[in-house]
């Protein structure tokens, strides 16, 4: 009995070993380590984030009432600080009743039409913009934690099998520059790792706040591939792809990037 | 909908130099976006900013199509009297925006 | 994976701050000669190099310089850096290009830009003459190699000189 | 509201007829000509005015820039006006802020678009009629991948 205790115990030891392990040689950097000092200065202080409009934007439309329901997403979810914290932390998720996997954007254009019968706003709208801003900002701090449903596996293993896969005329995977060749420059831009952890962001570069989805067409224009359309399934296992390598980092909505 | 975000420190000792620090949604459209038809997408951005402050207008901008869309102003001021300090924005067409901000000054 | 019917979007015009004057007259000279039509030549390959001149004719030095420098024709340099002093932005994720042509024959260059993954089925270098292969296209282009013959044998033709 | 945020599509065939048009640049001489029309006749000395910006850009779109200005700020001695003026944008002007005593500092931020690798250029009007000047360099990257 000692002798098992002691076995349990050495067990748990080298277990935590391993675990101490596995956090410091954790290398991971957040698309936020790879920005000039001003623009990181711009996403740390919400008083200077331009994406901190979109989120003041949501946090008005969440209180709103829509569509025939006459309800507003605050009727439903609540309006109160703790409201949907950490919710978005998790997706895509697995949605039963569709049988399939949901972004956080989906997730609020099914409750638009189906619990507030409204008419859906466009995908990159500012409406859904500003909402997945709220909700995705409520995450903020808190580390991704992918939906453990095993049905997403196949989804995230589809993102997997997409990330690898080499596209358009100048025939490149996601992989070879955001997993080989991360920190080296594409003429003068650090190439980052890839981490979606702060979208929907407010990138300079577009002047506006926009998805992930838009960000990964501007990667697939830039290989000279055709994008995906908004929505698209593929996307979406990109994404749950993108979050599962991110499992554990730090959710930083509204993220600058360059 | 155009949302601003204002910081005005919430309290000041009188003659103490606070910083204010605004942040505006506007595109700011240049006027030299070409456009798919051949054209220019029209001019429009926020081209006037105030703050008034105990009867006065304290700092004022004339801004130009340079300047960043989702405007960014922050500037400093001598805390004088409590009360309500007025932001302005007027646009190429002449619409005015306002935001108020409150300050106790002791 | 199945794929919904996307909504069309309104094109906006592109380019960062303002126009870029110089920049959207390359493009708009891209453009322009790309719809022209090039094909992919055919080839032989020998040993790891191709020996003959794509399409039979040699390319120009000074053309292959503006094509490697150019970041919309060759894109060469958003990858390399090379010997060009008037460039600030190159980049580093391939070998710098200065000394390239010591280090390999012309028939070995030849065969590095047109289809590199017959030496390297992983590298990170695109085939700048090939159409087959290639998955989701851009329309824009599509069975359209990224250099034609005529552009290939110009690069060629200025690596050939950074000895 | 509901307008999608528009995309951008340069490489793709709509975009090509915009490219034969494009606006017309400043140039150093319209710069300075701006930059006299501020001074009203008064000769711009360097001193006094710090101008702090990146040296290095990543985007031109929003450059953070800060002007300060070395002065006691009182009814006597004071910053009246403070411009800033480029040199490649399509127009020299970027913004003018009135300033006086009760800005108890003269201090100012904001940012900036600029198209182009250039140099930037502040100057202040003191209500002595005196201006002051101070400039910075900057290096704008261009982005790698032109996006649709």
């Amino acid at each position: 009995m000692i002798r098992r205790r002691g076995a349990a115990l050495a067990l748990l030891l080298a277990l935590a070993t391993v675990a101490t392990r596995v956090e410091a040689q954790d290398t991971r950097r957040s698309g936020f380590m790879f920005m000039s000092p001003g623009t990181q200065a711009m996403q740390r202080d919400d008083m200077e984030n331009p994406g901190m409009l979109a989120v003041l934007d949501g946090a008005e439309l969440w209180a709103k009432p829509a569509g025939t329901s006459g309800r507003s997403c605050a009727d439903c979810h609540g309006g109160g600080a703790e409201a949907m914290r950490g919710v978005a932390a998790r997706y895509p998720a697995f949605d039963a009743t569709r049988g399939e996997a949901i972004d956080l954007a989906g997730r609020i254009l099914q409750c638009r039409a189906e619990r507030q019968g409204d008419a859906p706003p466009p995908r990159e709208s500012r409406t859904l913009l500003a909402l997945t801003a709220f909700v995705a900002h409520r995450a903020r701090g808190m580390p991704v934690a992918p939906d453990a449903d095993p049905r997403m596996t196949p989804v995230v293993e589809a993102g997997r099998a997409l990330w690898h896969k080499r596209l358009g005329q100048l025939d490149l995977s996601c992989a070879q520059c955001h997993d080989d060749n991360a920190g080296q420059k594409l003429a003068s831009a650090p190439i980052p790792e890839a981490h979606p952890t702060g979208y929907p962001i407010y990138r300079l570069e577009w002047q506006t706040t926009g998805s992930l989805q838009r960000r990964i067409r501007g990667c697939l224009t830039g290989v000279r591939a055709e994008p995906f359309a908004y929505g698209a399934d593929e996307y979406i296992a990109l994404e749950a792809f993108l979050m599962e390598r991110a499992r554990g980092m730090e959710i930083e909505t509204p993220g600058v990037r360059p | 909908m155009s949302r601003a975000l204002i910081n005005v420190p919430a309290k000041a000792r009188k003659g103490e130099v606070i910083q204010i620090r605004t942040l505006v949604q506007h595109e700011m459209e240049t006027g030299f976006r070409p456009l798919p038809n051949g054209g220019f997408a029209p001019r429009l951005i926020l081209r006037r900013f105030e703050c008034i402050y105990d009867g006065e207008t304290v700092f004022a901008a004339d801004l130009h199509p340079a300047i960043s869309a989702n405007p960014y102003l922050a500037f400093r001021t001598v805390a004088t009297t409590s009360g309500e300090m007025l932001f302005r924005w007027i646009d190429d067409r002449g619409a005015v925006r306002e935001e108020r901000a409150t300050i106790e000054v002791t | 994976m199945r794929r919904r019917p996307g909504r069309r979007r309104r094109a906006r015009r592109p380019a960062a701050v303002f126009a870029r004057p110089p920049v959207l007259a390359l493009l708009a000279a891209l453009l322009a000669s790309a719809t022209a039509g090039a094909q992919v030549v055919p080839y032989t390959i020998v040993a790891d190099g191709i020996p003959e001149p794509l399409g039979g004719a040699a390319g120009d030095p000074a053309r292959g310089r503006a094509i490697v420098a150019d970041r919309q024709k060759g894109l060469c340099i958003l990858c390399h850096s090379g010997p060009f002093p008037e460039l600030r932005f190159m980049g580093t994720l391939a070998p710098d290009l200065a000394g390239a042509g010591a280090r390999w024959s012309t028939a070995q260059l030849r065969l590095r830009i047109v289809d590199a993954a017959r030496l390297n089925p992983d590298t990170i270098m695109p085939a700048y003459h090939r159409t087959d292969g290639l998955a989701r296209v851009a329309p824009a282009w599509r069975d359209r190699p990224i250099l034609d013959a005529a552009g290939i044998e110009d690069v060629v033709a200025y690596l050939e000189t950074l000895r | 509201m509901d307008l999608p945020t528009a995309s951008r599509r340069l490489v793709l065939g709509g975009g090509l007829a915009l490219l034969a048009i494009s606006p017309a640049r400043a140039t150093p001489e319209a710069m300075r000509a701006a930059m006299q029309g501020f001074a009203g006749g008064a000769e711009p000395r360097p001193g006094r005015v710090r101008l702090e910006m990146p040296t290095l850009v990543e985007n031109g779109n929003a450059v953070p820039t800060t002007v300060i200005v070395d002065s006691p700020m009182t009814a006597a001695d004071h910053v009246v006006e403070i411009a800033l003026f480029n040199e490649r944008n399509p127009l020299p002007d970027i913004a003018r802020f009135t300033l006086g005593p009760r800005c108890g500092q003269a201090w100012v931020s904001t940012r900036i678009r600029l198209g182009d690798t250039q140099s930037v250029h502040a100057l202040a009007r003191m209500n002595d009629g005196s201006v002051w000047s101070a400039s910075a360099e900057l290096i704008v990257t261009l982005p790698a991948c032109i996006e649709g």
